[in-house]
């Protein structure tokens, strides 16, 4: 539908959310991203079940791990939407960047693992 | 198997202090089992690690390692050469591990990332529950199969206190009375007279009332 | 092959030709397509839209699932548009069909579509320049569009055309194509095809509203049909799924359905019931108030007909918990209200009492008819229709059109809902292919592949990126040439160029000549989407000699060009994260192995009913070997209990020659008094244990397929003196005395007959389906034995739907009587004396009557056979009613979600005898897909586990949804790649990281993730 | 006589018993103790000191039961297997012997969830039933566990406690049974309001004849309020109290609740004493040891035998 939507927002393709593990979205943070959002299909409609369900524990999980270290479990999130929904894709991508610019970039930008 | 619980972030930071080259070291036995000191787990703690340090902009160094066991002296010294490296272990394993760990490469600083809490069994996928404490000396013929030691808020051995309600024990509703539990079991198998009979006050000796324990068998041995 | 000859192609012939024409591009037409194409045959689609799709691509959501239309058809466009077997002819009409089955010739007349598809790239170009617009007809007229067009975004073939009527020739769009793709020259034309088989499946269109003056439709704007109401509902809608309505655009609040607007219609010469739209209204009722929480939907309508699986559930939340109001009435008529444009609708209520009220917008539940169109291929074709348009068919044997070797199915055989549409298009796949099993593989092709070279993951990778400008769909937004440039900078990349389309045929060339010249290990291509597209340049670069996962995409206009399009700077710059990220990504994919595994090309059928032996003579007509097992000593199930149909087939006939037929082919083993003890394996091998009495003797079987068919029966009911008074009986024994000898009937002064026993009730929510036919049969069947007998027949709703409504107009013309109650207020029979009684409310004169009848007739509810162990044995699912759950309530119907495992008849739900052996075809047709083959590949993007990293601590065994993961005699988890559907679930649960998902490796997606942020 | 108890000495002539409950303070003010007793002086047979219930911290009952025992009253000291070891159990039984104390209540303690310091690790080494067999072999065969010979028995009459409420329901009279066939001499009841389950109770009791060998004294609670039998209900496990009782409760004005809460009482004293096998009366009147006079008066079992 060529809906407009920020341009910062870059898609990392899986076959299911189901195979999203918290290590993926944490070497993501690692990696110097602001903030990352697990875009899933509708609960109930997954194509293999049970996957997004399985995906978004694992985000509230991930949410607490980032409140611990500090920076703040509102960088991630997980959305459902089905494949007809661009609008519904278009307007998390929005709400999401919106999200992550008021809380600023990741703090854990600042340094990469120096030490030999 | 042995269950355990990740210690706080924050506990284990504090822990850390100003060590920054770190190796966490996992153990690919109970604890990665009960999903708390397997691989998976390793790279989530050291994730947190690099990003706090990230986010502090300090130099870190995060190594990660999975031993096939803790508990095992051969399985510990192969890693030798990558201790050397960091200033801490951050061991993921269950107490022992930690201290066989801390044993193999003293004066090393080895820290507990792990609380180990219990002996016990997989409830359903996410839920373990507490079976056994190592008493030394098993009686659960007796009791239809159920641990009145482990399982009882008051270990007791001739049945239920005044507390059990509805089959649950006066601690907190969610926990089952242990003797209810070996009641409903003589009662199924038909078992109940062995209720009648008193156990005798237990022998302590066994367990770790006795000290320290140790296990040789004398066949196996080198 | 297996199937080297075939009974049913009389001997002495030529093999017949391996081809079939499906007529119609529908979801019933894709579907029978696919059908046969992965069965052997070649498939040439032809539909008369410039787009396959029907009218499922016009529906917002579909009941009772509430799935999202298009979301679950687009799979199946996709998969026909690129089977390399389905040749997809649009814009097209069939003329002639000449020569005989097995050897037709068709005469297919291609209009002119004035844009070459074999150059247009569906950029869209050409629709954003063109200066015309006029009304669309997608979203029925109620929004614009240009002269050239594509009638909607997911069209397949993806292909513009000018709709030369509106078009002013301007010329517009032919400097802007880029492609070169605009043809004004173009013309019709006409091609001749040899096939051995037709299926005619083109659907229906809605009844003209208009013909119902009295509705208002075309005068007043807010009066709408059902499928202009699903526009607006739906997303790519004129409004965007905002319920706004056509005389102001604001939201309308009170909104009325009137239902059967063109069915159960005499005036319009339509008595048939059109079945679907009694579900449809109930759905656009709860989806309109899920949009706008306070509009208030009222449904007026006659019976509610929800008759299919888990429908009646559907009504009845619609009506407690989501505010749906349902009027029992007839509508007389409708009138605008002045000034405000609002609505009267006057109507007579259950009482027979006239009443009025306003609304804010009037649906009209507009019925299915046979479009002129249709009636005039199908007189061409020499196919007779029935009275009303349909096409004729005998109710044994539903498939076949009263011209031998073309076959129909869907709407066009009568109206029907889409998963019965389904089910009736693979069984018209599998009659089609039935006639030409013998011509399976002559036509359909295999390709031939280069032997692959082999790429070690030591290998250094030497990727090739091919940046796409898509005309100027991404090369007006993206600085193609700076995004090659950077490309070339990125590690491992020995190549980078760009290309006007790499789609193009002349670029696929090119690629491979690259792969050869600069020692390609790796191809990324940076365009338009994986979605679309992937297929084509993995067989590109397979062609070339390279393993199919050593290709990569970047998707810089679906995901970049087209959103960012007023961002340039900020676009160009995200093209060249997303090719950065391909590069990381590519480095590290690796060639995976399919690995061929032989199919067992025999199949399994559990239950010799009508479903069971239809389905084992038409797998055995195809030439496989067929294992019937049947748990009682005789074959038959259910239908030994059926006399006529209500047509008037004489089903006792009609067994007996199944029963023949079944015991004369050689290939059908029959196992009566068995049962299936064990089960194991998968699709393509399982291996059975069957146990026959009464010496209870074991016998394994091998099969590659299993369709379960055991059936139903009708319930022993309980209350109304059932088993207690011989005067009260159930419909099916009811059925047996009539057919004893007319004696008895003769004798009967009066009966009732109470419908709904067991059914629609807490216990069983369901509608049983059949019973309100088999209850007009028999009472048809006792006026022609004694038209004096008075019956009465007691009911909630008449579910008469389809062709079944003639004789609901039948029993009431000759007097049949039916009396409406509550379920609050169900009749109750009683002993007076020694008389029976009935008394029941009068809902007309409003008072409690009591009759003294001869005969209590109950519709006792239709229930599943034992079927628990069975269900736990195949590890497959069942409702909560007990009736086996099939994969997908819409697109799967006869489909177990594990695959290989098939479900026909009453095992499924309640079915009438004809709709059973439609269904026990489809489930031939879907195991047809896996017997024909004689290898399955397995592997590529599959869960793989590391045994020597594995704890075996069962998270894989938990989380997987297929129970896939088993841990072995070494200790050690294992994943039968035959089964893994590749989802990732254990992957990412594992705690050991033991488990990584082909091509979705850890190590790739953390590379790729890496490669997102600048470095 | 195996000891110098007047519990021992009353059931013997075979009087109806009336023991109360006395709860040492949470400090070490011994005058706290002496008040409560004097409340209680001439009107019941013996006083139960209880031993850190509810898990709370208080003077240890062996001191207060001596106190207890200095003003001339009879002193029933309770023990519990929570807080002390064999060896500390042992110890304290010999010194209760030495200190002219004649009863003792063997029990398995509250856990310490509830109490004061829920930080504490428990002890229970043994339970209240080995406890009655410590207690028992002892006295009877003059050993310790340990099997040493003891010089100079401790003279202890051998009670516990018995919850006819508690589940499981079909155990409670087995488990009545263990206590028996330990050595122990009375039990002392879980306060009483289903009279009915209780009669269920007692029969299981009747029909294993552990009435003949133990005495049953019936333990009583009056309400204060209805808010504390409410209370009672949803958070004392192992309590049992029928809606009727609430209501009756909540039926009258604030102000005369006690008064009702005491006429409960009393009407279940007279229900109780009907009831075969019924021995005596236990009356645990938490902190209201002044209106234990009242109570025992209105039930009509005043005045006490000597």
């Amino acid at each position: 539908m060529r809906l407009n939507y920020p341009s910062n927002v870059k898609v990392v393709k899986v076959p299911c959310t189901g195979r999203v593990d918290m290590l993926l979205i944490l070497k993501a943070f690692e990696s110097g991203v602001d903030g990352v959002y697990v875009a899933g299909c509708m609960e109930g409609e997954c194509h293999y079940l049970r996957g997004n369900l399985r995906a978004r524990r694992r985000v509230e999980q991930v949410k607490k791990l980032l409140d611990e270290v500090g920076l703040g479990g509102e960088r991630v999130e997980m959305f459902n939407m089905s494949a007809s929904q661009g609008q519904r894709f278009a307007q998390f991508a929005r709400e999401m960047t919106e999200r992550i610019r008021s809380l600023g970039p990741s703090p854990a930008k600042k340094n990469k693992e120096v030490l030999p | 198997m042995i269950v355990g619980n990740r210690k706080e972030f924050g506990e284990i930071l504090e822990k850390l202090g100003t060590a920054r080259r770190v190796l966490v070291l996992g153990c690919n036995e109970c604890v990665t089992v009960c999903g708390v000191g397997g691989e998976r787990e390793v790279g989530v703690l050291a994730s947190e690690l690099r990003l706090y340090w990230q986010k502090e902009g300090q130099d870190f160094a995060v190594k990660e390692h999975t031993l096939e066991r803790q508990c095992d002296y051969e399985y510990i010294d192969a890693i030798r050469p990558l201790t050397g490296e960091y200033d801490v272990i951050l061991s993921m394993a269950c107490g022992a591990g930690v201290q066989y760990v801390a044993e193999a490469y003293k004066p090393r600083l080895v820290i507990p990332a792990v609380n180990t809490t219990f002996l016990g069994v997989t409830l359903e996928q996410g839920v373990w529950s507490e079976r056994c404490q190592g008493c030394g000396s098993c009686i659960v013929d007796m009791t239809g199969g159920v641990c009145p030691i482990a399982r009882c808020a008051k270990s007791l051995l001739n049945g239920p206190c005044g507390g059990s309600s509805g089959g649950k024990c006066e601690i907190d509703r969610d926990t089952d009375c242990a003797w209810q539990l070996i009641v409903d079991r003589l009662t199924e198998s038909g078992q109940m007279e062995r209720y009648e009979e008193i156990q005798p006050v237990k022998d302590w000796r066994t367990g770790r009332d006795g000290g320290p324990r140790k296990r040789v068998r004398e066949d196996l041995k080198l | 092959m297996a199937t080297v000859e075939n009974e049913e192609v009389k001997g002495g012939q030529a093999k017949p030709v391996g081809a079939v024409l499906v007529v119609g591009g529908g979801i019933g037409g894709m579907q029978a397509s696919l059908d046969l194409a992965e069965s052997g045959f070649y498939v040439y689609l032809v539909d008369n839209a410039p787009t396959i799709g029907g009218v499922m691509s016009q529906l917002d959501k579909t009941f009772p699932t509430n799935d999202c239309a298009m979301c679950i058809m687009s799979p199946k466009l996709v998969g026909t548009g690129s089977h390399r077997n389905i040749r997809v002819i649009t814009h097209a009409e069939v003329k002639e069909v000449a020569g005989d089955p097995g050897d037709f010739e068709a005469t297919i007349l291609r209009k002119a579509r004035y844009i070459r598809p074999d150059k247009c790239t569906g950029c869209g170009e050409c629709a954003k320049h063109c200066p015309v617009t006029i009304a669309d007809s997608y979203n029925e007229g109620m929004s614009r569009r240009a002269a050239v067009y594509l009638r909607y975004p997911q069209a397949i073939p993806k292909v513009y055309l000018i709709d030369r009527e509106a078009c002013i020739g301007c010329g517009l769009c032919e400097r802007v194509c880029l492609a070169g793709a605009v043809d004004y020259a173009d013309e019709a034309c006409q091609e001749k095809i040899a096939v051995g088989s037709v299926i005619l499946a083109p659907g229906f269109e809605v009844f003209d509203a208009a013909r119902r003056p009295e509705f208002g439709y075309g005068v007043y704007p807010n009066v709408i049909t059902s499928l202009e109401f699903e526009r607006i509902l739906s997303a790519t809608g004129p409004h965007r799924s905002h319920v706004l309505r056509p005389s102001d655009g604001t939201i309308p609040e009170r909104i009325a359905f009137i239902q059967c607007v063109g069915s159960r219609d005499k005036k319009c010469g339509n008595d048939y019931c059109s079945s679907v739209c009694c579900m449809y209204s109930v759905k656009e009722a709860v989806i309109a108030k899920e949009h706008v929480p306070f509009i208030k939907p009222t449904i007026f309508y006659m019976d509610m007909r929800a008759y299919g699986k888990g429908f009646d559930a559907y009504y009845e939340r619609a009506k407690a918990d989501q505010g749906v109001r349902f009027v029992k009435s007839m509508v007389s008529r409708v009138r605008q209200q002045q000034g405000t444009g609002n609505l009267i609708v006057t109507y007579l209520d259950d009482q027979g009492k006239a009443a009025e009220e306003v609304f804010d917008l009037v649906v009209l539940s507009v019925g299915m008819t046979t479009s002129q169109a249709v009636r005039d291929t199908a007189a061409r074709l020499g196919v007779r229709l029935n009275a009303y348009g349909f096409c004729e068919t005998n109710p044994l044997a539903p498939l076949a059109t009263s011209r031998e070797g073309i076959y129909v199915c869907g709407a066009f055989q009568s109206p029907k809902d889409i998963p019965e549409t389904v089910a009736q298009a693979s069984g018209a796949a599998a009659a089609a292919a039935g006639g030409i099993a013998a011509g399976r593989g002559t036509l359909a092709t295999k390709k031939e592949y280069p032997p692959e070279t082999e790429v070690a993951s030591a290998e250094e990778p030497r990727i090739g990126v091919f940046v796409c400008h898509c005309g100027i769909n991404i090369g007006s937004v993206v600085n193609v040439p700076s995004v090659k440039e950077y490309a070339a900078t990125l590690p491992n990349v020995v190549l980078a160029d760009e290309n006007l389309y790499t789609c193009s045929q002349d670029t696929q060339e090119k690629i491979k000549k690259a792969i050869q010249e600069h020692g390609l290990n790796r191809v990324i291509v940076a365009s338009c989407s994986p979605r679309t597209h992937e297929p084509m340049f993995r067989e590109t670069i397979r062609d070339a000699g390279l393993n199919k996962f050593l290709f990569e995409m970047a998707n810089i206009r679906d995901q970049c060009s087209w959103v960012h399009m007023r961002q340039k700077p900020e676009a160009t710059a995200k093209a060249k994260h997303l090719v950065r990220m391909a590069v990381a990504n590519a480095r590290l994919n690796r060639s995976l192995g399919e690995t061929a595994v032989p199919v067992a090309q025999r199949a399994l059928i559990i239950g010799g009913g009508v479903a069971g032996m239809t389905a084992a003579l038409r797998l055995a007509g195809q030439g496989f070997a067929v294992y019937l097992v049947e748990k009682e000593e005789l074959l038959g199930g259910n239908l030994r209990n059926i006399h006529r149909t209500i047509e008037g087939e004489d089903v006792q006939a009609f067994l007996t020659d199944l029963i023949d037929r079944v015991s004369a082919e050689p290939r059908i083993h029959v196992l009566t008094g068995s049962q299936v003890t064990e089960f194991g394996g998968v699709r393509g091998n399982f291996t059975t244990a069957v146990t026959t009495a009464p010496a209870m003797t074991a016998q394994k079987i091998q099969h590659g397929v299993t369709v379960v068919a055991t059936g139903a029966e009708e319930e022993r009911p309980e209350g109304f003196l059932y088993g207690e008074d011989p005067r009260v009986c159930t419909q099916q024994e009811f059925e047996g005395r009539l057919a004893a000898g007319g004696e008895e009937a003769a004798g009967l002064r009066e009966v009732v007959m109470i419908q709904c026993v067991g059914s629609r009730n807490e216990k069983r929510p369901s509608c049983s389906r059949t019973c309100c036919a088999t209850a007009l049969k028999n009472a048809l069947a006792l006026k022609r034995l004694n038209p004096a007998a008075t019956i009465r027949v007691l009911y909630r709703d008449v579910r008469s739907y389809g062709m079944l409504e003639p004789y609901y107009a039948q029993a009431r013309r000759e007097g049949v009587l039916f009396v409406r109650y509550e379920p609050e207020a169900p009749p109750v029979v009683a002993r007076e004396g020694d008389s029976l009684t009935v008394s029941f409310a009068e809902p007309i004169l409003q008072e409690q009557a009591t009759v003294k009848p001869d005969l209590v007739v109950l519709s006792s509810a239709t229930v599943p056979r034992e079927n628990r162990e069975l269900a736990n044995l195949l590890k497959v699912p069942r409702t909560a009613e007990g009736f086996f759950l099939e994969a997908h309530a819409k697109l799967r119907p006869v489909d177990f979600a594990s695959d290989g495992i098939y479900v026909a008849g009453s095992a499924h739900a309640p079915k009438l005898i004809t709709e059973s052996v439609s269904q026990a075809y489809a489930a031939v047709a879907r195991a047809c897909t896996i017997l024909s083959k004689e290898n399955l590949m397995v592997g590529g993007v599959v869960a793989v586990v590391d045994g020597e990293r594995c704890a075996a601590c069962l998270t894989c065994v938990r989380v997987c949804p297929y129970d896939v993961p088993v841990v072995n005699l070494r200790g050690e988890a294992e994943i039968d790649i035959v089964k893994c559907k590749g989802c990732g679930t254990c992957a990412a649960e594992c705690p050991a990281r033991a488990i990584d998902l082909m091509h979705y490796r850890g190590e790739q997606l953390e590379a790729k993730i890496g490669a997102l942020v600048e470095g | 006589m195996k000891t110098n108890s007047r519990i021992e000495k009353l059931l013997g002539q075979g009087a109806f018993v009336v023991t109360s409950e006395c709860g040492p303070p949470r400090g070490a003010d011994p005058e706290v103790i002496r008040r409560k007793g004097e409340l209680l002086r001439g009107v019941v047979d013996a006083v139960n000191v209880t031993d850190n219930q509810t898990s709370v911290v208080r003077m240890s009952s062996l001191s207060a039961a001596v106190i207890l025992k200095g003003m001339g009253l009879e002193p029933v000291l309770q023990m519990v297997c929570r807080d002390r070891n064999r060896i500390a159990l042992q110890s304290d039984l010999l010194g209760a012997g030495a200190l002219g104390i004649s009863n003792v209540l063997c029990l398995s303690g509250d856990h310490q969830k509830f109490g004061d310091h829920p930080q504490a690790k428990n002890v229970y080494d043994i339970d209240s039933i080995q406890l009655i067999q410590t207690v028992c072999r002892m006295r009877d065969e003059g050993k310790f566990l340990g099997g040493e010979e003891i010089k100079g028995k401790p003279a202890l009459f051998v009670g516990a406690a018995a919850n006819p409420f508690a589940d499981p329901f079909e155990i409670r009279a087995a488990r009545l049974g263990k206590k028996v066939k330990a050595g122990c001499e009375f039990v002392q009841t879980q306060c009483i309001y289903n009279i009915e389950r209780f009669r269920r109770w007692m029969e299981m009791v009747r029909e294993r004849g552990l009435h003949e060998r133990c005495a049953i004294l019936a333990g009583v609670t009056p309400f204060k309020t209805a808010g504390m039998a409410n209370y009672m209900k949803k958070n004392v496990p192992g309590m049992d109290v029928p809606d009727e009782m609430i209501s009756r409760m909540k039926g009258v004005p604030k102000e005369k609740q006690a008064e009702e809460g005491i006429r409960i009482c009393v009407e279940t004293i007279a229900e109780l004493r009907e009831i075969p096998g019924v021995r005596g009366i236990h009356l645990m009147a938490i902190e209201w040891e002044d209106r234990v006079a009242e109570i025992v008066k209105a039930a009509g079992l005043l005045p006490r035998p000597e």
